[in-house]
């Protein structure tokens, strides 16, 4: 299949419009609808998964058609080891998402069509090759997420919505400045990524710190990165459960694989003056994000904080800027979007059934909903890092390669360690122990609830186990990745 | 069959896996599912056992594939079988298994009844392994393995608070020297070393790092081991089921910290500095940890200060190169103290209390735990001949062949206090009188035949390391490169009878003939009685020094993201839109300053045409 | 003089048209008779722009200019009316007027644009602007009985006159300096005038300010939302585009090809003076909850994004010129849906939850909003993404970061109405729209247009590639 | 023969006054007034350079001639204008148009 790659960047799209031509009456059909076209997705990139030479460090798949030629803007996309992971976290997640969505009832076909595009605009981010390809698939991502939140959302999903907006916004607008500022910088003239990644080098020092920091911004915005963080509590928390899932399991590894397909390869020079910086940063997200997630009194809060404090460990394998740091820092994305994901459906099980987030109100689950303190229990022991689950291992990458580079910040860091146990035990003992808080007894997880949980469930045993499943894959594109750093 | 020693934790895994899954369906099957394992993997043990030491083999270790690789190394799940490996599985097998028995009995009326199998066969399944990996880094992810069961276990009855919030104050505790093996390791992975037991005694290096990894990895092993001053997860940890207690708690998996040392001795053996640290920390530990325990009136909790005490012995001995002593006495010290835990849970079983206070008389009601419990205490008081009185002759020779007099004395306190406080548990609460009007029954069999298999252990497994039995069997085994002939030390044999006795006698004379201090020492012995009733006020500083700033610093980053960083946000937003309505208002309405606005305009642009204001650009 | 006929052809027939209709109007015909005879008029000129001789280069002995230039224009004119004309026709006139007179006031507003952009002599310019002016006036206050559209009529007269009565004397003074007033006989003039240069400057800057009023930059912006806001909705969305690419058009004729400023001092006027309008108008639309001053705020605001390009030399001359076209089709779709989605109202809430009752206008007009935000792939971001390439290779870093921040600000407004039509509840009343076939082409091909270019930008930059080769 | 810059100190004069009279006035009337006076300040400057240029062609005569007939269409709008606002607000002052506002 010549053009495996656009059909998988398109398909939701079409999936979206062909929705958009079912009566909004035929709500079953739509689902359906939706449903089917994320698992043909999925199918897709389960192909292109297998179908991908994981002994080679090249992109593959390209295309390649001349789009804007006055300007030297091309429609390319190709996959490489970083991306192909996400991509198929994305399709996965998209497909988990688009079955979670029993407590969307109100005006389900523009909620699918919506969806369709988002899925278009985040696949069309992992795998564009041309920057201004790139920019525009970002910000695709953009209004539908805006609309999902502000009209799907709880209480304060307005506020979140905007805030959201204008944070990623602003963010975006300094990644278009400095796109078309390296266009212009590099000779000749390009906006193709792999073309930039053997000019972009040989920039002066001071432009290469200058656009690195632009481009981290932007990055730093959407991963989130301290102080740059605060709408991601909020959108996460007024967010729909399948809205959060795609939010926090995909759209954060955008900023975070942007940093490694963009910032790392183009400013070498940069990204050796600021690793410092940014492992300090990340090690601030980390401890930072479990210290405020500690605190909180939603729960969806608290997941949301712990995002922050888990995407700190991504900056840290980044700003390490060997081998061990950027495996573990793409393990670690996509081993977050998995748990995270997880996380967040969990909490949504929970909502639907107690329509509230608060902590206090639950408690003792473990006696009363043991399946899915089953589940809680494995996805929070995941997400503090327990060894054998997914979680260790990009964790333990990520602190062995900072580490390597930066022992201090490592020190630093292992307290951070300490801290996300501490938040995630104290959710199991508040959520799981203790004595039922309310007189009603909810419902156990039932099969439709379990079905989506249990390949993620798999997912972070299997990686655990064994996490050559994953890291075969990104090997190759990470040791080029050092090797031109 | 030595190939087939991976199956060991194998067994137990596959037990949790369908414990966990099909619970509901298994009910109480899934108790001997549990069991059925554990006694597989402890027949394979024993096979194993006989199996290397007919053919005199003492090491064997495969690889069972690679895992990760990371800075050029590969690291592959490996298994190394040697005799110290042996003993623990021999160990943790005999021990699990005894106490997998007793807990039928003991759970039998417990809604959770499964899921505690399950929890305990994962258990046995992340220790088996943990004995049994090769290195390192894999040791810590077992590591981690039990320390997570050992929280799910704590927190069993989690309807209590204290149970919950003991669970994860066990895991946080133990976390922090995680933390500090896993940085330990680190440090070893970063200078180029393999992290494989056998190779640690060939690491080559800056000393001061090594040293610092070495101190790093003795951390690890504090915060399993419970020692001062990250112990204050261990007493807490009594909130747990009993049987919990005694395999958990003071069996095996608070053994490991001390395993751990002892595996990689050779590496701790090249820097004195290190090796210094575990005496003095092990030395603290214990001295402080008996004294507590000679005030605590709840039974768990006088055999948890205990354990602290004992397990500071071990790493004492190992600290002054008493290799074989610290292992000895945590074979021996396993049973009795699994055998201590379990009569206390039959005695709990049976009235319903922990305090010692409140119980009494137990001796001729519950014949046989009265009994069993008496040979445990006497064989950690260490009175001959029973076990614990060999291996501690072991540490007190080990120690005053190293020449620390005041280690040596430390020690000899530490003996002394256990002898003192085991003797106030056997005087208050199995002999005299009963304070309970309840009937008491007796314990079912199937809680106390394991209490007699443990008795039996804990009057023998002494004779192993015995040097006029067998020719010491024990040294030799755990040492093989050991071959000169054990002597037996008349002097410590006599030394620590007196020791035992005296604290017995001691104890006899206050508790059951209710002697007193003269009034002229009491003054100042009161003080020093709170000071150690309220445990040296240790879980206060920590409250103190570390939760509360964490918990000041906590909401301080919520109010930083509130007020501060949204703060400035919103700032932003209102400084824009403040600015937006001021520039709004200059659309009056009104033409005259339309008109104005143009004119001032061209007035503008002239003046910048005219070359004064153009310069800024 | 046979060439100089066959070249106004098009213009001819606007005004035979325009004359017919205006009887048809008088002698009481009906309304539908009227609007085919609009249309047709514009429909007719529009072909026979093809019959336009191109071997010529100046008719009229320099009145007229025909380049290509001008040749694209004229037809971008004829566009603007057809649209207008199509808008008028959907458009639900709340008092019956007299509808043969609005379309001769349009038709001749269409021919006066075509003269400007065409002209090749300051008498020309000065004629058709002030052609087109008056012709605006009356079109503003169309709405007699109507104290709004009065008062939006009389106050763009008063603002108009003053800015033409400027232009004229500036003129003078460059007749009085070159002796000439045919444009490229002044541009050979110039060259020697260097000693002149302040009184130059003088009537550079006033003849300026007569083109900066109809493309509405700042601080000649201020008519624009009193009279967008009083006019027929109609009527606004012509002056969005008609006259304010007329004014663009001028602007880049007079001062870029016949350079009437000093070009180094140019470029920092025009950077002042992009970066005012920006900031104006964006600002000023933040708090408007009346979509139509809003709408009106931000064409100012979209104007200065223009006149930015306009200030980087000849690349950003071409992003101009892209963003002079998309923004036509992009504003009129607002304007139209706006008018249609709101019945007449200008008030937001008139808006409030369009997308249960009206989901294909609501989803039509989020796409115009959006492609004036400029997001991607609209052709609102090619727009603005050409204007801040030109910006970044000229290395005004700054204006694209001032031009930025702007974007930004301009998204919340644009999201603003956004959100009124899908956050909010619909207005308990129920409102049947009339949905007329003008209304549907009007909307279909300005979304067609701004999703077309946006995905294949290509297209049209190639057209705009042999304007500027 | 009067010097060229008499004349155009006399339409710069005028041009004075009438921006003058436009800032100042308040009276839709004045106003036109003396928009007339910036439309024949301009006109003397057309004339007179017309007249003084090395080469007079005519061109700036024709124009103010031109100019002449468009000022009195806009002004005849601009009064129709006016009448029709003062129908409606039985005012001619500028003060009173501000309905459209902010």
């Amino acid at each position: 299949m010549p053009n495996l790659l656009t059909i998988i960047i398109f398909f939701p799209l079409l999936g979206g419009l062909l929705i958009s031509l079912i009566p909004r009456r035929n709500e079953s059909i739509i689902r359906l609808t939706a449903v089917l076209f994320n698992v043909m997705t999925l199918g897709v990139v389960g192909v292109l998964c297998t179908l991908f030479d994981r002994t080679s460090s090249a992109v593959q798949f390209l295309e390649s058609v001349p789009w804007i030629p006055d300007i030297g803007i091309n429609y390319i996309v190709g996959v490489d080891g970083i991306s192909l992971g996400l991509v198929f976290l994305t399709a996965l997640l998209g497909l988990l998402a688009a079955l979670a969505t029993t407590s969307i009832t109100k005006s389900v076909k523009e909620y699918f069509i919506l969806y369709q595009i988002l899925m278009t605009g985040m696949l069309g981010t992992f795998l564009a090759l041309d920057l201004v390809l790139f920019y525009i698939f970002w910000e695709t991502v953009l209004i539908p997420m805006f609309f999902l939140i502000g009209i799907w959302g709880g209480q304060r999903r307005e506020y979140a919505a905007w805030k959201f907006f204008f944070y990623t916004l602003a963010g975006s607008f300094v990644m278009l400045l400095a796109i078309i500022a390296i266009y212009f910088l590099v000779t000749p003239h390009t906006f193709n990524m792999l073309e930039i990644t053997s000019l972009a080098p040989h920039l002066n020092n001071n432009f290469q710190c200058v656009l690195f920091l632009m481009f981290f911004l932007s990055f730093a915005v959407k991963i989130p990165v301290f102080p740059f963080h605060t709408w991601l509590p909020d959108a996460h928390v007024e967010a729909p459960t399948p809205v959060s899932v795609i939010l926090a399991g995909v759209l954060l590894k955008m900023g975070a694989y942007g940093l490694l397909r963009i910032c790392v390869p183009y400013f070498p020079y940069a990204l050796d003056y600021f690793a410092f910086s940014l492992g300090v940063l990340g090690a601030v997200n980390l401890i930072y994000g479990a210290c405020a997630a500690f605190v909180q009194t939603d729960f969806k809060k608290m997941i949301a904080y712990s995002s922050v404090s888990h995407m700190g460990f991504v900056l840290l394998g980044v700003a390490a800027m060997n081998s061990t740091g950027l495996n573990g820092s793409l393990l670690e994305m996509f081993n977050h979007g998995i748990i995270t994901g997880g996380m967040f459906l969990l909490v949504g099980v929970l909502y639907d059934r107690a329509h509230t987030r608060e902590m206090t109100a639950f408690g003792g689950l473990s006696s009363t909903m043991p399946r899915y303190a089953f589940f809680l229990t494995i996805m929070a022991l995941a997400s503090f890092g327990l060894p054998g689950l997914s979680g260790f291992v990009g964790e333990f990458l990520s602190i062995a390669g900072i580490y390597f580079t930066f022992p201090w910040l490592a020190a630093l860091s292992s307290i951070g360690l300490i801290m996300v146990v501490a938040l995630f035990l104290t959710i199991i003992r508040k959520v799981l122990w203790g004595r039922p808080q309310s007189a009603v007894h909810w419902p156990d997880m039932g099969f439709d609830e379990m079905i989506l949980l249990c390949p993620l469930v798999l997912i972070t045993l299997g990686v655990g186990f064994y996490p050559e499943i994953i890291l075969q894959f990104q090997r190759q594109a990470i040791n080029l990745l050092v090797r031109m750093s | 069959m030595v190939k087939y020693v991976y199956l060991i934790p194998i067994f137990p895994f596959l037990a949790f896996w369908l414990n966990i899954l099909l619970g509901k369906q298994l009910g109480r099957l899934s108790a001997w599912i549990a069991i059925g394992a554990s006694l597989l993997s402890t027949i394979l043990t024993f096979g194993i056992f006989f199996g290397m030491v007919t053919a005199n083999v003492h090491n064997y270790t495969c690889s069972l594939g690679s895992w990760i690789s990371i800075n050029g190394q590969t690291l592959s799940l490996g298994i190394l079988v040697d005799n110290l490996t042996l003993m623990m599985l021999s160990v943790v097998t005999v021990v699990g298994t005894l106490i997998q028995i007793y807990s039928v009995g003991y759970m039998s009326t417990d809604i959770r009844f499964t899921r505690y199998f399950a929890y305990i066969s994962l258990f046995m399944a992340s220790m088996l392994a943990l004995v049994l990996v090769d290195d390192l880094l894999m040791l810590y992810i077992f590591w981690e393995g039990v320390g997570l069961c050992s929280c799910l276990l704590i927190a069993f009855w989690h309807e209590k608070p204290a149970a919950a919030a003991a669970g994860v104050k066990a895991f946080i505790t133990t976390r922090i020297g995680d933390t500090g093996l896993l940085i330990g390791i680190l440090i070893l992975l970063a200078s180029g070393h393999s992290l494989r037991f056998t190779d640690l005694g060939a690491v080559q290096g800056s000393e001061v790092l090594m040293t610092v990894a070495a101190l790093l990895i003795f951390l690890g092993a504090m915060g399993k081991s419970a020692q001062f001053p990250l112990h204050v997860w261990l007493p807490d940890a009594m909130e747990g089921p009993t049987a919990i207690s005694a395999l958990i708690h003071a069996a095996t998996m608070v053994a490991a910290g001390v395993y751990l040392v002892a595996r990689s001795y050779v590496f701790f053996i090249d820097h004195p500095l290190a090796l210094h640290t575990i005496a003095v920390i092990g030395a603290i530990s214990a001295v402080m940890a008996a004294s507590i325990a000679c005030t605590a009136n709840d039974i768990k909790r006088i055999l948890a200060y205990s354990t602290i005490s004992q397990l500071g012995l071990m790493m004492l001995a190992l600290g002054v190169g008493g290799y074989v002593a610290g292992t000895f006495h945590l074979m021996t010290h396993a049973f009795f103290k699994a055998l201590l835990f379990l009569g206390a849970g039959s005695v709990i079983h049976a009235v319903h209390t922990q305090d010692i206070h409140q119980m009494g008389g137990l001796l001729h009601r519950m014949k046989v735990t009265g009994i069993t419990f008496i040979i445990g205490a006497l064989a950690l008081a260490g009175v001959g001949p029973l076990s614990g009185f060999w291996s501690k002759d072991e540490i007190f020779i080990a120690l005053w062949q190293s020449g620390h007099p005041v280690l040596f004395a430390v020690a000899v306190l530490t003996s002394f206090l256990t002898a003192f406080y085991m003797a106030r548990v056997i005087f208050v609460a199995f002999l005299g009188i009963s304070r309970r009007q309840q009937q008491i029954h007796e314990s079912p069999l199937v809680m106390t035949i394991p209490l007699i298999i443990l008795a039996f252990f804990a009057v023998f497994l002494g004779f192993l390391g015995a040097p006029w039995c067998i020719n010491g069997a024990f040294q030799h085994f755990i040492s093989p490169a050991m071959h000169e002939v054990i002597h037996m030390n008349w002097g410590m044999v006599i030394l620590s009878s007196i020791l035992s006795l005296t604290a017995i006698t001691l104890a006899y004379l206050i508790f059951v003939k209710g002697f007193r201090l003269p009034s002229s020492g009491e003054q100042y012995f009161v003080c020093f009685y709170k000071l150690i009733e309220n445990k040296y006020y240790i879980d206060e500083i920590h409250e103190k020094i570390f939760i509360k700033p964490f918990h000041q610093l906590c909401s301080l980053f919520k109010k930083f993201d509130c007020m501060y960083i949204d703060g400035v946000i919103h700032a932003v937003a209102t400084v824009t839109a403040v600015m937006a309505s001021y520039i709004r208002r200059w659309q009056t309405g009104r033409i005259e300053n339309y008109l104005f606005y143009q004119i001032c305009g061209i007035f503008i642009l002239l003046m910048v045409i005219s070359g004064k204001l153009c310069r800024i650009f | 003089m046979n060439s100089s006929i066959s070249f106004i052809v098009p213009e001819i027939i606007l005004c035979t048209g325009a004359t017919a209709l205006l009887i048809a109007g008088a002698i009481g015909s009906r309304r539908r008779l009227l609007n085919i005879i609009a249309v047709m008029t514009v429909a007719i000129s529009f072909f026979s722009m093809f019959a336009v001789p191109g071997n010529i280069h100046s008719v009229f002995s320099g009145m007229l200019i025909n380049d290509a230039f001008s040749y694209v224009l004229r037809v971008f004119v004829l566009v603007v009316a057809m649209l207008s004309v199509l808008m008028s026709i959907g458009y639900t006139w709340p008092q019956e007027e007299d509808a043969g007179e609005y379309y001769f006031f349009i038709l001749l507003a269409t021919v006066s644009m075509m003269f400007a952009v065409s002209a090749g002599n300051m008498i020309m310019i000065y004629l058709s602007i002030e052609a087109l002016s008056i012709i605006s006036y009356i079109l503003a206050c169309y709405f007699k009985k109507d104290v709004l559209s009065t008062e939006a009529g009389v106050k763009y007269f008063l603002f108009g006159t003053l800015s033409t009565g400027l232009m004229l004397y500036g003129i003078s003074l460059v007749y009085g300096l070159t002796g000439t007033l045919d444009l490229e006989k002044i541009l050979i003039q110039l060259k020697v005038l260097e000693g002149y240069a302040p009184v130059l400057g003088l009537a550079a800057i006033l003849i300026f300010a007569g083109f900066a009023f109809k493309a509405s930059i700042v601080p000649f912006h201020v008519w624009v939302a009193d009279v967008y806001n009083g006019a027929p909705w109609p009527v606004a969305a012509f002056f969005s585009i008609g006259p304010k690419a007329v004014g663009f058009a001028l602007l880049i004729k007079v001062f870029f090809g016949y350079s009437l400023f000093l070009s180094s001092i140019w470029t920092g006027i025009a950077v002042i003076l992009a970066v005012a309008t920006m900031f104006v108008g964006n600002l000023s639309a933040f708090h408007q909850d009346n979509v139509k001053r809003l709408l009106a705020f931000s064409s100012v605001a979209q104007a200065g994004y223009i006149f930015a390009g306009l200030a980087m030399g000849l690349s950003g001359l071409k992003a101009a010129f892209f963003y002079i076209i998309i923004y036509t089709f992009m504003n009129m779709g607002a304007f139209a849906c706006v008018s249609y989605l709101a019945s007449d109202l200008s008030d937001i809430k008139a808006l409030r939850g369009i997308s249960r009752t009206s989901p294909a206008g609501a989803f039509i007009l989020s796409v115009f909003l959006l492609s004036l935000a400029g997001l991607p792939p609209l052709a609102g971001f090619w727009a603005k993404f050409f204007i801040l390439c030109s910006i970044i290779d000229a290395r005004h870093y700054f204006l694209a970061g001032i031009l930025v921040f702007n974007s930004c600000v301009a998204f919340f407004y644009y999201l603003k109405i956004v959100r009124t039509m899908y956050f909010d509840e619909p207005l308990s009343t129920v409102v049947s729209r009339k949905t007329s076939y003008s209304t549907l082409i009007v909307l279909a091909s300005c979304c067609l247009m701004v999703i077309e270019a946006g995905i294949f930008p290509r297209i049209l930059l190639d057209f705009l590639g042999l304007l500027f080769h | 023969m009067i010097p060229l810059e008499h004349i155009v100190v006399l339409s710069v004069f005028l041009l004075s006054v009438g921006i003058y009279g436009v800032l100042t006035q308040r009276n839709a009337i004045r106003f036109l007034i003396s928009i007339e006076l910036i439309l024949n300040a301009a006109n003397i400057n057309l004339i007179a350079f017309n007249k003084y240029l090395s080469t007079p062609d005519g061109l700036g005569q024709v124009f103010a001639l031109l100019v002449v007939g468009v000022a009195a269409a806009a002004s005849v709008v601009g009064l129709v204008l006016i009448i029709a606002i003062y129908r409606l607000k039985k005012s001619v002052f500028t003060d009173d148009f501000n309905l459209l506002k902010w």
